[in-house]
């Protein structure tokens, strides 16, 4: 086993991203979709830190973006719930496959 | 003389129908716009001629230029010479007649003359332009108001029609559109047709754009087998509609093809001259012997409008002085021509509701006049001297025999066979329509034409008359701007 | 050589990387929040084994103590805690593990191949005191400006989710 | 010197009387376009004798020889430099010679339409188109350009249209005067080409320039000319060709005379003047214009013209045998003889000693004017007078019209070539021709000369002997002063025109060439002659069966005379079935499926990939995020190893 | 200080109006009629105000960035926003939310004002961000309606998929460059595959935003579903400034990489004008129509776009001012037919001529300014484009561009003539549209026929870019 650095940070991310990614694409539940979405936010924000630490200490660039992206995060969440909350009483139904009378 | 007269008259004219309170002041305000416009037009070929009498040699008269958008080099610029002059005559006798045929409209009064006259304006606007971007400005504003009198006041299928006129005309301005910015890039940003005629353009660059420009006006001139618009979008048109569509707008791509594509890229138009010849002597035969097994009268005139401006295209294409006189004179002829003749057919249809020649017969007994003039818009059009179809078409053929190897022989000897062909089919229709037993007891009852058929016919005939008795102003008006263009093109 | 921190590392990382796959796979809703909630409480860890104490406390706080209770709040509430999740199509499952594998795939290729620029930069601690300094500067390298826009951002999407969650009265149509 | 005001007023004033009685006649001059008309015309006629008067005693001949004059010429379209239509007026023999034969008989139709057309409902639109026939022939024959002839001849050509159908609701008619222009058009597409080759090879539209320069041997258009060829011919002998074809259409010439016969569905008097005395002849006339050209520089066209002028002359000779309409026979007697004028010019040569074909042609084209416009006259009272065409309804109507008879006799012994009348002298001038210069033609002139005796013969016995004849309802006589007088005029003339010394004023070069006249020659043809009139008194003096016998042993050969040999049926073949259905409906039908189908398919593609790609957009959002995952995949292999 | 007022003027008027929104819902309320013509009258004083005091200049160190173009495009922008506002009047009127309504609106705004000012990739991010979440609340205002929220709920989820990958890309920039500074970034690209990856991720989230095929999917679904209101802002303002940004990015920060996205743009650019047509053809929604007629319009703005100098800045920014009047007018024409009588299907609009001749012909005028046909604007603003595509010489692509125009025409004329040339047995009855409709109307259909001929404006633009 190798010494942990930066390879092995961008590999967790680039694995935790495609995991979202997957989530998100074949998730029917609308919620579960949602926390596919914090996955691929969160894999992001461990890319920033990574290159932040390894790669350019000098400045909090990474750092900063790490922690507005929590904070949207937080927001887009709320409204993305209000939503689905909102859709289910309409549909009766989270089922992502159940919205899709828009179409064509 | 102030050009700018020439676009303001249909404005203020369309300005004035629009702000028309009823019928008969829409229709009073657009014939009266309508002899200004005539008077204009009119001026404006007196005071050519008296410049050119004065000794005045500028390829363009009364050219002005006001600048538009200057950081792209687009300019108002207008100017004219003999042809610009003979196609804004043109425009204004159409429109006149136009105008005068429409009399009993009764759907939408106003908006149908406010377009009318909307497409009077893009094609005045068309010929004075001397800046392609303007040109095309022009051209594009001519189509809509096509498709809505077409789709609005139209019958039969008027709607498959309109669509097609508008997507194939469209189709053919989008290919100008890459042609002309294909000039304007290769040119060092100039749109001016006078500075753009100046630069040498490379050769390869002229293999290039010269068909796209060529093309994209062919299809407004039904460059054959681009021409399927023409037999539709004429049938199923309002009277007026066909005889702007077939008098007028036909002429805008003929013109454009003259000016813009085979002025500013001579070497291309050598290179591709031997297609166009082809394309147009196989639109005239095949044109003509089309319209002989067409039953419906608009019809008969679409088709051998195809024909007959293929003579056009011909002139275009041979290269020679004689022969671009000769297409420009057909441009005229066959702009008043088939104007007529649309305008008679919708006489007729007016009052027997029938287009199908087989379903008349023996109208000369129920309305002379207007069967008289069928008699004068048929033998013009089969090229009996005297009217102006025979000077055009044998200006062509002059000027095509001057090219004298077999290839050029054999298109022109083409051409000239459908002046048989032509004549089979006109027979036709006259013998059917005009002559013959009267086919139907209840045509009896029937009017011969009002007082503002009579006009617009009468209006029209002279136009025919005065080029077909006296072809002598309309030769001096073209052959010099003719002549400038061999200049630039090189050859006979 | 095998240090402490490298084990922590790799258990921290497969933590992560498991709870986050349980996450996206399992077929109970709940259990599904719960993967989410070790897979961020990972990432925490991360950031702590980076030494960046502060994100990682906010990642605590904001992602574990806000994001994931919402979440299940959302589950409750819309009833669905109990059942099993409806199953995906095979087709789909099919070309979205293709989509993902290929698109990984490709990020690691060039993650690998590329020679990161080495860095001779001293590095700025990132103690609350510098970033609290940094995050009120308006000027060069100053963080005011997102603060605000971020504050706007939350206020804005307050007012969304007001409207829209506290919607008047449900008609029925 | 001619007076171009004069000479120019000629075809003004019938041009006038056309715009006249066209544009007012209908409503204001109803009764007295007649009068008009014919005023103008005799005011015309007067000028034309005038200046023929005065051009071949007074000022035409310097040094023996008739000049070309060409007193007025306006430029009227300027092709190139050089090369223009120009409206001029060109006075030589032939045209002075037929600006008489023109307005004379024109004159003389005029006056007997008086009559004849009385109460015609469009008496005045019939006025006006004489006078526009009157004019764009007179035009005709003035042209000192080719382009002119050719303009005046289209515009003969449409008046002769009109004329034709002139009663327009009659189906015939209306079928008769579309067969004219079309055929007679097909006929001017030839000459047109024929035009546009002498005058490139020319490079002038003018007669005299061109003639000059294309018999000047050692010219350089000639020597330009010749070096171009098609299908091993030259140029020249191609453009000639073309010409004479044009000339031949309108002349009625075999095979393009088809249109001839139903030409006659015109009123009778336009029969005498368009087609048999002034406009048929237009193609005689277009020759001998451009005889020098023919004679010097294309020998081998002139030939072909001399031999289509006897193919032509016998076979109408032998149809006019057999046809029972009265006009028809006249008709095709009509191409008959004008097949004797262009053998005549096809036998002659330019100087030489060669040239009384020529002169005799002009001269038998004058003479035939005159008699055949008699004829037709005549025949025109006669069918006025039974209402019927046909022969059967005839019969024993020399106690009916008496004057009408005498004068048709008169025709009819000058058209069969008896002496002391017209047609002998011509007819006897043309067969010396043909005998000194071509023998073949000649024996088949001699035939054509006895048939023409008997077919002639058979007419005037039918219509006035044979059975009596019985009066339907009330009983009219031959028609008023107006009818008769012009009959009595061309019958002076048919009887007393032969005694003109022609040879003194026509010829191709201008000077006059002697009158050759042997009593020994004329023995053939007289006898002939005198053997055809003899037969046909015999079959049809008495009715009798010994015609339908004699029919009958001819078999075949009858039959096939009778159907003008088919040759109507080859044309309604060749356009019927060829033209219109392999041509025209394919071209229609290619039209609206192949093209405009390619335009439609166009757009029906757009529509069903349209309709195809729907599925896209399937509104399911995992789906969405699969193809914007895809779309970034793809997208960034590409720019990565794509194009690097 | 004073700097800092005149710089971010804008910014600061629209957070005033979105604070003084706050205070009167806190507050006791005033009636809808009186705070929409409030917030209207606001909306012009914003507009006004663009128009004195702009200088160049960076604030926040160089987060912010501003220059005369720069607030031109913040002009168009609310300009689009006032007009929304006086043509959906009607509409608004009913709302129950009018004032949280607003206060979206504007924080959408005031995210495009920021994000087009954006001087780095985190302002940049976040201010997408805010231009995009209140829009997405927005688009669920209908809230009774199912497809309001379906629509919603695409438009989030999706949106929030596409920031992730354009995170991811940031993240590898920064990675691969170290430095999230617009101005700094240029310097350090060398254009290796993990930048070129990372620069096709952001890529992909403008592509995204502009709904570039084959990027566009939500599109459609959520214009459909939303209110016409927000689908109007989403197609229109939420389109101008995304492109107003993206043309700035690529020109200035990725400049060294011109031969990588010149490509890109050509090969979407063609399949976007190519797909939004074909699937135009088919719509019987007005809104949807509309929805791909602007998918097709982005594909000419990429063709402007494509010609990476002063001309295609102009063209672009003269094009988005034209198609701001074209697209409002259309969709204020469908407002209030949609909402005086409850039809959005074109079939419904047969006959409308009959009815209502005063919509039909601005409608008509709209359309054809859409379709490029003089002497609309929209011939103007489309030929600019071609033009400025055109300075690269590449005749397919200008010609296949030229082409698709063609086939666009065809489905504004389907519109053209239900409206005038079809019959109906039940036409939209005769609507009364209300008076700041009235003037909105009259307002976009005096900017399409006039801004074409007043050839300074584009003269001005020039200048400026």
């Amino acid at each position: 086993m190798m010494e942990p650095g930066l390879y092995h940070l961008l590999f967790i991310s680039a694995a935790l991203f495609f995991i979202g990614v997957y989530g998100f694409l074949t998730r029917r539940n609308l919620i579960t979709m949602l926390m596919s979405i914090e996955l691929i936010l969160n894999s992001v924000n461990l890319n920033f830190i990574a290159f932040n630490k390894y790669l350019w200490p000098g400045k909090m660039d990474g750092l900063f973006f790490t922690l507005f992206i929590i904070a949207i995060a937080a927001a887009e969440a709320a409204v993305a719930i209000a939503i689905i909350i909102n859709l289910y009483r309409s549909h009766q139904s989270i089922d992502v496959e159940n919205a899709e009378e828009l179409k064509y | 003389m102030n050009l700018l007269l020439l676009i303001g008259a249909p404005l203020l004219t369309a300005v004035a129908v629009l702000l028309s309170r009823n019928r008969e002041q829409v229709k009073w305000i657009s014939l009266a716009g309508s002899v200004v416009q005539l008077a204009v037009a009119f001026v404006l070929l007196f005071a050519y001629t008296g410049e050119r009498a004065a000794g005045n040699t500028a390829q363009m008269l009364f050219e002005q230029h006001h600048v538009l958008f200057a950081s792209l080099n687009i300019n108002f610029h207008f100017g004219v010479d003999g042809i610009s002059v003979a196609m804004v005559l043109l425009t204004s006798f159409v429109l006149i007649a136009g105008v005068l045929v429409s009399w009993n409209i009764e759907k939408m009064t106003k908006e149908f003359y406010f377009l009318l006259i909307l497409l009077a304006l893009g094609a005045y606007g068309f010929f004075i332009s001397l800046d392609l971007f303007i040109l095309f400005f022009f051209l594009e504003i001519s189509v809509i108001p096509k498709y809505l009198l077409i789709g609005i006041w139209g019958s039969g299928k008027k709607e498959y029609s309109a669509n097609k006129l508008a997507l194939m005309l469209m189709g053919g301005s989008a290919l100008i559109l890459v042609g002309m910015l294909g000039l304007y890039f290769t040119a060092g940003h100039s749109f001016d047709i006078m500075a753009l005629s100046q630069k040498n353009i490379p050769t390869n660059v002229q293999y290039i754009i010269f068909p796209l420009l060529f093309v994209g006006f062919g299809v407004f001139t039904a460059l054959f087998p681009l021409h399927t618009w023409v037999p539709d979008g004429h049938s199923s048109a309002p009277t007026a509609g066909s005889m702007f569509l077939a008098g007028i707008s036909m002429k805008l791509g003929g013109y454009g093809c003259l000016r813009v594509a085979t002025y500013l890229l001579p070497e291309g138009a050598k290179e591709y001259a031997q297609i166009i010849i082809v394309l147009s002597a196989i639109a005239i035969l095949y044109g003509a012997f089309a319209t002989m097994m067409q039953k419906d009268l608009k019809y008969i005139n679409a088709y051998s409008s195809v024909s007959h401006v293929g003579f056009s295209l011909l002139g275009i294409g041979m290269l020679t002085q004689t022969a671009i006189t000769g297409a420009l004179m057909q441009m005229v002829s066959h702009g008043l021509m088939t104007a007529l003749f649309f305008a008679v057919i919708g006489m007729i249809y007016d009052r027997t509701h029938t287009r199908m020649v087989n379903e008349m017969g023996g109208l000369m007994k129920v309305m002379p006049f207007i069967t008289t003039v069928l008699f004068i818009v048929g033998l013009c059009s089969l090229g009996l001297p005297g009217l102006s179809g025979f000077v055009a078409e044998m200006t062509v053929f002059m000027g095509s025999w001057q090219r004298d190897d077999l290839f050029h022989r054999i298109a022109t000897i083409a051409a000239a066979m459908s002046i048989v062909v032509t004549a089979v089919y006109i027979l036709r229709a006259i013998g059917n329509t005009a002559m013959g037993p009267l086919k139907n007891a209840g045509y009896l009852q029937l009017k011969d034409a009002a007082w503002n058929e009579k006009l617009a016919a009468v209006i029209l005939v002279a136009g025919i008359l005065a080029i077909g008795i006296a072809p002598g102003w309309l030769n001096d008006l073209l052959r010099p701007a003719a002549e400038e263009i061999m200049n630039k093109i090189g050859g006979k | 050589m095998i240090t402490g921190s490298t084990i922590i590392f790799y258990l921290l990382a497969s933590l992560t990387l498991t709870c986050g796959f349980l996450s996206v796979t399992t077929r109970q809703i709940f259990r599904a929040a719960i993967y989410l909630l070790f897979s961020l409480i990972g990432i925490a860890g991360l950031y702590f084994w980076l030494q960046y104490e502060f994100i990682a406390a906010v990642q605590v706080v904001v992602y574990v103590g806000g994001i994931v209770v919402l979440i299940i709040f959302s589950i409750f509430l819309t009833q669905q805690a109990g059942e099993k999740l409806a199953k995906q199509k095979p087709g789909r499952k099919i070309f979205s593990a293709l989509a993902v594998f290929c698109g990984f795939a490709l990020t690691m290729i060039q993650v690998y191949q590329h020679t990161f620029y080495e860095t001779s930069e001293t590095p700025l601690p990132t103690t609350v005191f510098n970033i609290g300094k940094k995050m009120m500067n308006v000027n060069e390298e100053g963080y005011a400006l997102p603060f605000e826009v971020i504050s706007m951002l939350l206020l804005a999407a307050m007012i969304g989710c007001i409207v829209i969650a506290l919607r008047s009265k449900p008609e029925t149509k | 010197m001619p007076n171009s005001t004069a000479i120019a007023l000629i075809p003004l004033l019938p041009l006038a009387g056309f715009l006249l009685l066209g544009l007012a006649g209908r409503k204001y001059l109803k009764n007295s376009s007649g009068i008009i008309g014919t005023a103008l015309l005799l005011a015309s006629t007067v000028l034309a004798l005038y200046t023929a008067y005065e051009y071949f005693f007074v000022y035409g001949r310097v040094n023996g020889v008739y000049q070309q004059f060409v007193p007025l010429e306006i430029t009227w379209l300027e092709f190139s430099k050089g090369v223009s239509i120009n409206i001029s007026l060109i006075i030589d023999p032939i045209s002075v010679m037929m600006l008489v034969v023109v307005t004379f008989v024109s004159l003389m139709v005029h006056v007997y339409s008086l009559g004849y057309m009385k109460g015609e409902e469009r008496f005045p639109t019939y006025y006006s188109f004489l006078g526009l026939f009157t004019f764009s022939m007179l035009g005709l024959v003035l042209s000192g350009n080719i382009f002119q002839i050719y303009i005046f001849w289209e515009l003969v050509g449409v008046s002769s249209f009109l004329l034709i159908g002139y009663y327009y609701d009659k189906p015939s008619a209306v079928a008769a005067c579309k067969k004219a222009f079309i055929v007679t058009r097909f006929a001017d597409l030839g000459f047109l080409i024929g035009i546009l080759i002498l005058s490139y090879s020319a490079g002038t539209l003018d007669f005299p320039t061109l003639i000059q320069r294309l018999t000047s041997p050692g010219s350089d258009e000639i020597k330009t000319a010749v070096t171009y060829s098609f299908l091993g011919i030259s140029a020249l002998s191609w453009g000639a060709m073309l010409v004479f074809i044009g000339g031949a259409g309108k002349s009625a010439m075999f095979p393009l005379h088809i249109w001839l016969p139903d030409a006659m569905e015109g009123p009778t008097p336009v029969s005498a003047l368009i087609h048999a005395a002034t406009m048929v002849v237009a193609g005689v006339y277009l020759v001998a214009r451009l005889f020098p050209v023919f004679a010097l520089t294309t020998p081998a066209v002139l030939e072909i013209i001399g031999w289509v002028g006897a193919v032509s002359a016998i076979i109408a000779a032998v149809i006019a045998c057999t046809q029972t309409d009265i006009k028809r026979v006249l008709a095709y007697s009509t191409m008959s003889q004008i097949g004797y004028m262009m053998f005549a010019l096809g036998v002659s040569s330019y100087g030489g000693g060669g040239e009384s074909g020529y002169t005799a042609s002009l001269f038998h084209l004058f003479t035939h004017a005159m008699f055949k416009a008699l004829l037709f006259l005549g025949a025109g009272a006669v069918i006025h007078f039974v209402h019927s065409n046909e022969m059967k309804d005839m019969g024993g109507l020399r106690k009916y019209l008496p004057i009408t008879h005498i004068t048709f006799l008169i025709a009819c012994l000058a058209i069969a070539g008896i002496p002391p009348f017209a047609g002998f002298f011509s007819k006897e001038a043309i067969l010396l021709a043909a005998h000194e210069n071509n023998k073949a033609i000649y024996w088949i002139a001699l035939i054509t000369s006895g048939l023409t005796a008997f077919y002639m013969f058979r007419l005037y016995f039918t219509i006035f002997w044979n059975k009596p004849h019985v009066i339907h309802g009330e009983k009219h006589g031959e028609g008023g002063w107006a009818m008769m007088l012009p009959l009595v005029l061309l019958a002076v003339g048919a009887a007393a025109a032969g005694f003109i010394p022609f040879g003194e004023f026509v010829s191709p070069d201008g000077k006059p060439i002697e009158s050759k006249f042997h009593l020994g020659f004329s023995v053939a043809p007289v006898a002939l002659g005198v053997g055809g009139i003899i037969a046909a008194l015999w079959l049809y003096k008495k009715q009798s069966d010994k015609s339908t016998k004699l029919a009958a042993s001819l078999g075949r050969l009858y039959k096939a005379a009778y159907h003008k040999f088919y040759i109507d049926e080859i044309y309604l073949f060749i356009t019927r079935k060829v033209l219109f259905n392999l041509v025209g409906r394919p071209a229609a039908w290619f039209d609206r499926h192949v093209v405009d189908g390619l335009v439609n398919l166009a757009g029906n593609t757009t529509q069903a990939v349209s309709e195809g790609i729907k599925k896209v957009q399937s509104g399911k959002v995992q789906q969405y995020a699969i193809y914007f995952l895809a779309g970034v995949i793809l997208l960034a292999v590409l720019v990565i190893y794509g194009w690097k | 200080m004073n700097e800092f007022l005149t710089l971010m003027k804008s910014e600061l008027l629209v957070t005033a109006i979105i604070f003084l929104l706050l205070f009167i819902k806190i507050g006791k309320g005033i009636k809808n009629e009186s705070l929409l013509s409030l917030v209207q009258a606001l909306l012009l004083v914003n507009f006004i105000a663009g128009f004195f005091l702009n200088t160049t200049g960076n604030l926040f160190g160089d987060m912010f960035y501003t220059n005369p173009l720069i607030v031109f495009q913040k002009n168009i922008l609310g300009l689009g926003v006032y007009l929304i506002s006086l043509l959906c009047a009607d509409w608004l009127k009913k709302s129950e939310h009018l004032p949280e309504f607003f206060m979206l609106l504007l924080s959408a705004l005031l995210g495009m004002f920021l994000m087009i000012s954006s001087g780095n990739l985190l302002i940049f991010y976040l201010s997408l961000e805010l231009a995009t979440i209140p829009v997405a609340a927005m688009a669920n205002f209908d809230l009774n309606k199912k497809r309001s929220s379906e629509g919603a709920m695409k438009m989030i989820l999706s949106s929030a998929f596409s920031s992730g990958i354009l995170l991811f890309g940031i993240s590898l920039l920064y990675g691969a460059s170290g430095t999230i500074s617009f101005a700094e970034i240029p310097a350090q690209l060398d254009n290796s595959p993990l930048q070129v990856l990372a620069f096709v991720f952001l890529f992909t989230a403008f592509a995204f935003k502009l709904s570039i095929v084959p990027f566009h999917l939500w599109t459609a679904d959520v214009y459909e579903g939303s209110p016409i209101a927000v689908t109007a802002f989403l197609s229109v303002i939420s389109k101008g400034s995304v492109a107003f940004i993206f043309m700035t990015t690529l020109y200035k920060v990725f400049q060294p990489m011109q031969e990588i996205w010149y490509n890109m743009l050509v090969m979407l650019a063609v399949a976007t004008m190519v797909i939004g047509n074909l699937f135009a053809l088919r719509q019987q929604n007005i809104k949807r129509f509309l929805a791909f007629s602007s998918i097709a319009q982005v594909g000419f703005i990429l063709v402007g776009i494509s010609s990476n100098d002063n001309m295609g800045i102009t063209a672009v920014v003269y094009f988005i001012l034209v198609y701001i009047f074209s697209n409002l007018a259309a969709f204020g024409v469908a407002a209030v037919i949609s909402d005086q009588s409850g039809r959005e299907n074109i079939d419904d609009y047969r006959g409308l001529y009959k009815t209502n001749p005063f919509l039909s012909w601005v409608l008509a005028l709209a359309l054809f300014s859409l379709a490029g046909i003089p002497p609309t604007a929209g011939f103007f603003g489309k030929l600019f484009l071609l033009t400025a595509g055109g300075s690269k010489a590449s005749y397919w692509f200008i010609t296949v561009a030229a082409l698709n125009m063609v086939i666009s025409l065809y489905y504004y004329l389907r519109v053209v003539r239900a409206v005038f040339m079809e019959k109906n047995e039940h036409p939209v009855e005769n609507l009364k549209p209300g008076l700041p409709v009235k003037l909105g109307l009259i307002i976009c259909a005096a900017g399409i026929v006039l801004i074409g001929l007043l050839s300074w404006i584009y003269d001005y633009i020039h200048s400026l870019s």
